[in-house]
């Protein structure tokens, strides 16, 4: 009887963040029908694809104990290279994809290098190459705006099977991801670093490597995520990508993951983060509200969300502990 | 010890020190006596930036000036620190574009005590207690014509009928975004029998964000048929939404959004060109720069150390009325023709 | 006689110019137990890092099989097929058994890097058979107890195919019950024709198990031999280089008639239930209980870190509600836990900053608030080290995790002492610590309770308990199950209380005291 | 047993003896100031004299009165952070306590407000009006001023602590959530509008200089108000941090928290009271930094958090707590302050100064690196060394 309540409880603490993210539509529901509608949630999710690619990346880094603030500065300086070369010699969209991911590839290769060689904490060095590469994309672009032409915006308004394409590379990102993450060696090897590198030292795990693959994986969806965002957008102006970190680093912990590293998961966790915040946003200017009082009210949703999540945290331990008692 | 680790930073150390004099050492080559202008910028996101940024910096650099450029980043403090460093470095005269007019009273202050002729681009300081070369344009007088004639379309259209607007605001803590606003709803309030509350929409001045809300906002009332945006640079999102929703549409076409916005860069010429926008405010870019740019010249050559003059860009509003005259008087389309 | 599979060879290793191994030379014959003993820091577990590819040999080197082997990483050592099992058990508490098995490599799907879960949970099911562990591969580590975590990485050293098993101070937290498991086991590998190296700080357990003992002083083989050379007093002589008679301090005091703590009907639903007990002065009180009887947790209850729902705890005749670690030790209580690295110690600390750390308030100087009198402090956290014989060499500067176990304790101890308590709670105060840190760890209680302190000595080894208390409790499933007085003390009889409620019930256990 | 475990051996040091002896006293002095943990300061003094040789306007009296007009407002966020930082936790909230109290102390002492601008704002006939904020015009305008903005400060911070402390919630999330709030506040507020008309002794905090130096272009001045400020309250945290029990307290909460608790540390008010004294530092931050822009603006500060956590940590400050030093916080922001300067007198572009400041920093972090690994002996390697 007890564990019944017990267990209806664990069950609803478990899915804290599938119930605020239902709580929040529906109140937003409420005050404007119109949010209800299936349009709405395949907009919230097209404008949440290129942040949700470019979080899963970051969940893999926070997963092994990194951070890479470097993100936004990558997603720039890919989308500007790819952009100039189809400004220049028209290249079609295809390799300028490849040159996108190329200059992601780069980014994450370095950051891989200086962590994993250098052995400089990761807060630094991409904090580092943060500021290095947005320098470095200004001086491609002379901080102009670049412009993409039809081709590529032609991909962000296409359809697949009626589901958007920017949906569509963002649901497969996290289908690759939440494989890699759950169903490969590497991916048990990232999560087995974040618990404890010198542990997994000891195991026979490959730290150097495991390391240094979450930072590349990291910097190939984060300039994913911006040709993404570019396809929707049209150009890159010198802004693009700023804070963006912050964003993808708050859907990866609004989605459960530690910044200590070893906890987390893509799927539903990071999905959910970036999908929360987005709805928030979009219900606030679906509901009207005041401009001034907008960004107090996101904040107070997502202070909410964090708070649930810890509260769910701290009783599901103290039920845990109890739980071990009664196995025995 | 380890003497291996110790020689590769002792290396290292070396390295950067021979890098930094290197590169300290090419720069000092360039002549003491030559005329030095600092050009301080709060950054630069927007075509209307990019655009003044080079005309100052190539017209200076023709006449053989050399130039310091600062990106201040939009940090008003970052701003301040940055032009005392250049009066440090004793330049002969300071072009700034603000962050905004308060922090602009304070560099000026800074300036004038050290007797350096300084050039206030684009946002006017707030007040007049520390002299300087202005040139400003109102921002909400322009906005307002642009809307006013959007608003006048729409009269004639609608037969009687109201309409539904919206507006992309910019960032809000930014003092430009804030006047667009304010034309924006002076004319609303103007007209209350043709409009209805307008939808506003933030964009901070980002194009993803404006791309997001503004879907946001079409969604929940996807019966707008009159949009304005503080910024021409955002257009091509304003497209991206709208496009799909069958409502980017030519002027004569059904389901035409009228469309309106203000910069009058390149982008909003070709729109105006293609019959897709109905009106542009324009400030006039290349006035501002050219006026601007003779003044403090004028100021260092007979040696006025804090000159004052404060000179206005009168702006307009480009409207499909008046663009078979008036567009070369945008700069949007001289960018694009000067290509 | 066969060939030695394993042979270290003039080994050597030093630490900041300090040598911490000379010149070992050493030789294990396959299918044999080597027992390795030693006092903490002669060297033991250096030697054993360097087999296990953990750290690097100085000079020197080791043949295995006959052929030199070289040591990089522990993969290799793995590779090699030596499986080290250190006393912190090197495991991922998040995740699943499974994936603790195969962490350096799952089974895959054909040439795909995906894996072979089916396969993966066959082959992870025979290795937990092999270690009789009938539990689903699929659970999370963090819900095993600590004898079935130790047997999880036996499975995963022998999955491995490891034919050389090292195992490090494998009985701290294990039940006497899991220890019988664990010695079976080993038995059963060492039949099987692998080898086991044996560290422990029991010596019972080593001339148990062994077949030879290699005794290790000051980073020196002092004396090897087949076990019939050895008894206990023979290895301690070895250890220390000379002779101990006793392990334990004689006890002389005797416990007074007043109450300082008074514990009635203490419960909390899941926990413990209808706790009651009174400590005296002067009395020194064993707490014994199996893993998992609700020993720690009472002690954690007791010192107010943990909430309790009915009952009380009075000290010296105050009730005390709203309790919490701050207002214990001001009411005069002292808490040692178990868990040193976690809960005992700033390991990144200097000794004297962790000495320092519960007398900070007595250390005010009055005239501005909130400030420390340093010079106090320090004279009294001086003192402190000088009583306890802490050996640092420098006290103020080096971070206390390069401590050995035994002085780390000391210094655990020495910082609640600096608190002036009246009641100490000392749980688990000898793990992982040698002999001769034992005796003086015995000797700083039994000081204190000539003193007039009241202690309450929690502990999962009996003998110990046995040599040092006045009287004992027994708990199992969260309640007091015996009361021992020192004349009425009886092994047989203290264990079988232990054993209360665990023979009576099926395995699974009722929902046991949740409500 | 006990003795730390690395796989690397020891790299004997080549062949001692034939080392003559002066190199023997060159590796000494050499490892001496490497292994300092003064360090960036030698570094920052060596980088300035290198440069000062080929920039000799490097050192002039105007640069020198710029950069420590620089150094002391930003000394002083550093100095409020490091307490978060060793707590363990990160206070990302500065910036925005920044913005928050910039406003709300200017439109407490402005002494008008243009109705036009200002008509619009929630507070305007409650609490403000044309003839300004209720302390506006009078003769305490700036204490009272000041005294209101450090305390609102303070209490954000506490607020931030509690979340952390009581409710258990991530450091980073609550700072990064209450970031957004506030400055979304301190705009929603003011209706973006700057706040000016501030009195002329606030002014002055941020302004005036003790002694002026002749120059060619005008006087100098030589320190600045805000030096008294900030030396003020390095040597408070000083003795925070060195000579009280709250001190020990906050370096035991850092290092172990839970064995801090069991030692009877009341480890949630330590926490909150380390995000308090951010709180605190921020608002003090933005007296200076305010007084110097004359106004009050909802945007104050919104750049330069990455300015203050890459001071921190290249002073030394550790990221994961239990670890930091009033000094360390000076070298940081010495080093920073001197860097970004440097580069302005170098008249490089302004992208190449990003460039050049990402790879500054990049070097910096790995001299520290191999200054610990030489300290160690030994290599921990799959490991990043914290700095």
């Amino acid at each position: 009887m007890g564990s019944l309540r017990q267990g209806t409880l664990t069950a609803v603490l478990r899915n804290v963040p599938i119930l605020m993210f239902a709580g929040t539509f529906v109140v937003f529901g409420l005050l404007t029908p119109r949010f209800l509608e299936y349009q709405s949630l395949e907009n919230i999710a097209k404008q949440a694809s290129y942040i949700g690619i470019i979080a899963v990346g970051e969940t893999v880094v926070l997963l092994t104990a990194g951070i890479d603030l470097s993100v936004g500065s990558n997603m720039y300086v890919s989308a500007v290279a790819a952009g100039l070369l189809m400004e220049r010699f028209a290249i079609s969209p295809l390799p300028a994809l490849l040159v996108c991911l190329t200059v992601g590839l780069l980014f994450g290769l370095f950051n891989a290098f200086a962590v994993t060689r250098l052995h400089i904490i990761p807060f630094v060095v991409t904090l580092a190459t943060q500021f290095a590469g947005r320098g470095l994309g200004w001086m491609l672009s002379k901080s102009r705006a670049v412009t993409f032409p039809q081709s590529v915006t032609g991909l962000g308004a296409a359809e697949l099977l009626g589901i958007p394409a920017p949906v569509v590379i963002f649901a497969v990102v996290v289908l690759l991801a939440w494989v890699v993450l759950t169903r490969t060696t590497l991916g048990r090897q990232i999560y087995a670093v974040g618990h404890g590198l010198e542990a997994a030292r000891k195991a026979g795990v490959d730290t150097r490597r495991v390391q240094a693959t979450a930072y590349i994986i990291c910097g190939v969806l984060a300039s994913l995520g911006g040709f993404v965002s570019v396809a929707q957008l049209g150009n890159v102006n010198s802004g693009f990508g700023q804070m963006v970190e912050f964003q993808a680093i708050a859907a990866a912990v609004l989605g459960g993951a530690s910044l200590f590293g070893g906890i987390g998961n893509v799927f539903p966790g990071t999905v959910l983060g970036a999908l929360l915040i987005q709805m928030v946003w979009a219900g606030l200017v679906a509901t009207r509200t005041d401009l001034y009082l907008q960004p107090l009210i996101a904040a107070a949703i997502i202070f909410l969300a964090v708070l649930l999540d810890s509260v769910r945290n701290t009783v599901l331990a103290r039920l845990g502990r109890h739980n071990i008692r009664v196995e025995e | 010890m380890n003497m291996g680790k110790l020689l590769l930073i002792v290396a290292l150390l070396g390295a950067f020190g021979v890098v930094v004099g290197g590169v300290s050492c090419s720069r000092r080559g360039s002549g003491e006596d030559q005329l030095t202008i600092c050009f301080g910028f709060q950054d630069l996101e927007t075509e209307f930036w990019v655009a003044g940024h080079k005309a100052i910096t190539e017209t200076l650099r023709a006449k053989g000036i050399r130039v310091l450029e600062r990106n201040a980043n939009q940090d008003a403090n970052r701003q301040l620190e940055q032009i005392r460093d250049a009066i440090a470095q004793e330049v002969n005269g300071i072009i700034i574009i603000p962050q905004d007019g308060e922090s602009a009273v304070t560099i000026v202050g800074e300036a004038n005590r050290a007797g350096i002729p300084i050039a206030v681009f684009n946002r006017p300081p707030s007040d007049r207690s520390n002299p300087a070369l202005v040139i400003v344009a109102d921002n909400e007088k322009i906005a307002d014509e642009a809307v006013a004639y959007m608003a006048k379309v729409a009269r004639e259209k609608g037969k009687g009928r109201k309409w539904k607007p919206l507006i992309v605001v910019g960032d809000l803590g930014d003092r430009n975004a804030v006047a667009r606003r304010k034309g924006f709803f002076n004319v609303m309030e103007r007209n209350p029998d043709l409009f209805e509350t307008p939808i506003e929409v933030p964009s901070k001045w980002d194009p993803a964000t404006t791309l997001a809300n503004l879907e946001a906002a079409l969604q929940a009332n996807p019966d707008v048929d009159f949009l304005f945006t503080s910024s021409d640079f955002l257009y091509p999102q304003i497209k991206a939404v709208l496009e799909p929703l069958g409502k980017w549409k030519k002027i004569d076409e059904p389901g035409h959004v009228i469309l309106g916005g203000l910069d009058g860069d390149s982008t909003a010429y070709t729109l105006m060109k293609e019959g897709y926008v109905d009106a542009t405010g324009v400030q006039d870019l290349f006035f501002e720069a050219n006026t601007i740019m003779e003044a403090l010249l004028t100021a260092i050559e007979v040696g006025q150390k804090t000159p004052e003059n404060w000179m206005e860009d009168p702006g307009f509003a480009l409207t499909q009325e008046n663009m078979a005259e008036r567009a070369d008087e945008m700069w949007g389309y001289r960018v694009l023709h000067d290509e | 006689m066969s060939e030695p599979i394993l042979q270290f060879e003039h080994v050597s290793k030093s630490f900041f110019g300090a040598m911490a191994l000379t010149d070992i030379t050493l030789a294990v014959r396959p299918g044999m137990v080597l027992g390795l003993v030693g006092e903490n820091g002669a060297g033991k577990s250096t030697l054993m890092n360097i087999l296990g590819g953990v750290i690097a040999s100085d000079e020197g080197q080791i043949r295995l099989e006959g052929r030199p082997y070289s040591t990089g990483s522990p993969a290799e050592a793995t590779r090699a097929g030596i499986a080290f099992i250190h006393q912190e058990l090197n495991l991922f508490s998040h995740l699943s058994i499974l994936d603790n098995l195969f962490i350096d490599g799952f089974p895959r799907i054909g040439r795909t890097p995906l894996i072979h879960r089916r396969e993966a949970v066959r082959r992870a099911k025979e290795a937990l058979a092999a270690v009789n562990l009938s539990i689903s591969p699929r659970t999370r580590v963090d819900r095993l107890t600590p004898g079935q975590k130790q047997l999880v990485e036996i499975a995963k050293a022998l999955h491995g195919g490891a034919q050389i098993i090292i195992f490090d101070e494998p009985t701290t937290s294990l039940t006497s019950r899991e220890t019988e498991r664990l010695f079976a086991l080993i038995e059963r590998l060492r039949r099987e024709g692998r080898t086991i190296l044996y560290i422990s700080h029991v010596l019972a357990d080593v001339l148990r198990l062994a077949d030879e003992i290699a005794v290790l002083r000051d980073g020196k083989v002092v004396r090897t031999g087949p076990k019939a050379e050895f008894d206990i007093n023979a290895m301690i002589a070895a250890m220390v280089g000379r002779q101990v008679d006793q392990l334990h301090p004689i006890r002389r005091g005797k416990p007074a008639d007043k109450v300082l703590m008074s514990v009635a009907g203490v419960t909390e639903p899941g926990i413990v239930k209808d706790i009651s007990f009174d400590l005296h002065e002067g009395e020194i009180l064993g707490l014994f209980g199996l893993m998992g009887s609700g020993r720690t947790e009472l002690g954690r209850i007791l010192f107010g870190l943990d909430p309790f729902r009915s009952g009380t705890i009075d000290m010296c005749g105050q009730p005390r509600r709203r309790r919490t670690a701050r207002r214990s030790i001001a009411a005069g209580m002292a808490f040692v836990t178990e868990d040193r690295r976690e809960e005992g110690l700033l390991m990144e600390a200097p000794v004297t900053e962790n000495m320092a750390l519960v007398a900070l308030p007595n250390c005010r100087r009055n005239r501005v608030p909130g400030t420390l009198d340093r010079l106090a402090l320090r004279r009294s956290v001086d003192e402190m080290i000088a009583s306890l014989k802490i050996k640092c060499v420098s006290p103020r500067t080096a971070a206390v995790k390069s401590l050995s176990g035994g002085n780390q304790q000391k210094t655990v101890i020495g910082k609640w002492l600096l608190g002036r308590p009246m009641v100490c709670i000392l749980d688990e105060p000898t793990r992982g610590i040698d002999v001769g840190a034992r005796y003086e760890v015995y000797s700083i209680i039994n000081d204190l309770a000539d003193r007039g302190n009241g202690l309450l000595c929690i502990s999962s080894e009996l003998e110990e308990l046995m040599g040092i208390c006045d009287s004992l409790l027994v708990m199992s499933k969260g309640r007091i199950c015996g009361r021992f007085r020192r004349d009425e003390f009886d092994k047989e009889r203290i264990l079988a209380a232990a054993f209360e409620g665990h023979l009576e019930r099926g395995p699974r256990g009722s929902s046991g005291a949740s409500n | 047993m006990d003795r730390p475990s690395g796989d690397r051996p020891v790299q004997s040091s080549g062949n001692v003896t034939s080392q003559t002896r002066i190199a023997r006293l060159k590796e000494v002095v050499i490892g001496r100031a490497l292994l300092s943990d003064s360090f960036v300061l030698y570094l920052s003094v060596a980088y300035f004299v290198v440069l000062w040789v080929f920039l000799p306007r490097l050192g002039s009296a105007r640069n020198l009165s710029n950069l420590s007009s620089n150094i002391w407002p930003l000394l002083v966020l550093v100095i409020g952070q490091m307490f978060v930082l060793i707590v363990g936790g990160i206070d990302l909230s500065q910036t925005s306590i920044m913005a928050i109290t910039s406003v709300c102390g200017a439109l407490m002492i402005t002494s008008g407000l243009d109705p036009e601008l200002f008509a619009a704002n929630p507070l305007w006939g409650v609490f403000v009006g044309e003839q300004g904020g209720p302390a506006g015009g009078s003769v305490a305008a700036a204490p009272v001023g000041i005294a209101f903005m450090l305390a609102i400060g303070t209490l954000i911070g506490s607020a931030n602590g509690l979340a952390v402390a009581r409710l258990k919630m991530p450091p980073f999330m609550v700072t990064l959530v209450s970031m957004f709030f506030f400055s979304g506040l301190a705009i929603c507020i003011t209706r973006s509008e700057n706040v000016r008309n501030l009195p002329d002794a606030f002014l002055a905090i941020g302004q005036n200089y003790l002694g002026r130096v002749p120059t060619a272009r005008g006087s100098v001045g030589l320190v600045p108000y805000s030096f008294f400020a900030a030396l003020a309250l390095a040597v408070a945290a000083w003795f925070v941090l060195a000579r009280t029990i709250l001190g020990r307290w906050l370096y035991a909460v850092g290092m172990n928290r839970r064995a801090a608790t069991v030692s009877g540390v009341p480890t949630d008010r330590v926490i909150v009271w380390a995000y308090a004294v951010s709180g605190f530092c921020a608002a003090l931050g933005s007296v200076l930094y305010s007084s110097r822009l004359g106004a009050g603006r909802p945007t104050l500060g919104e750049n330069v958090l990455l300015d203050i956590i890459g001071a921190a940590v290249i002073g030394g400050i550790s990221l994961f707590g239990g670890k930091g030093k009033v000094r360390w916080a000076f070298y940081g922001v010495l080093f920073f302050v001197l860097l970004d300067s440097s580069l302005y007198m170098l008249n490089l572009k302004f992208y190449t100064v990003n460039i050049v400041k990402g790879v500054v920093i990049l070097v910096a972090a790995l001299l520290d690196v191999l200054r610990n690994r030489i300290r160690l002996g030994w290599a921990p390697t799959g490991r990043a060394v914290t700095a």
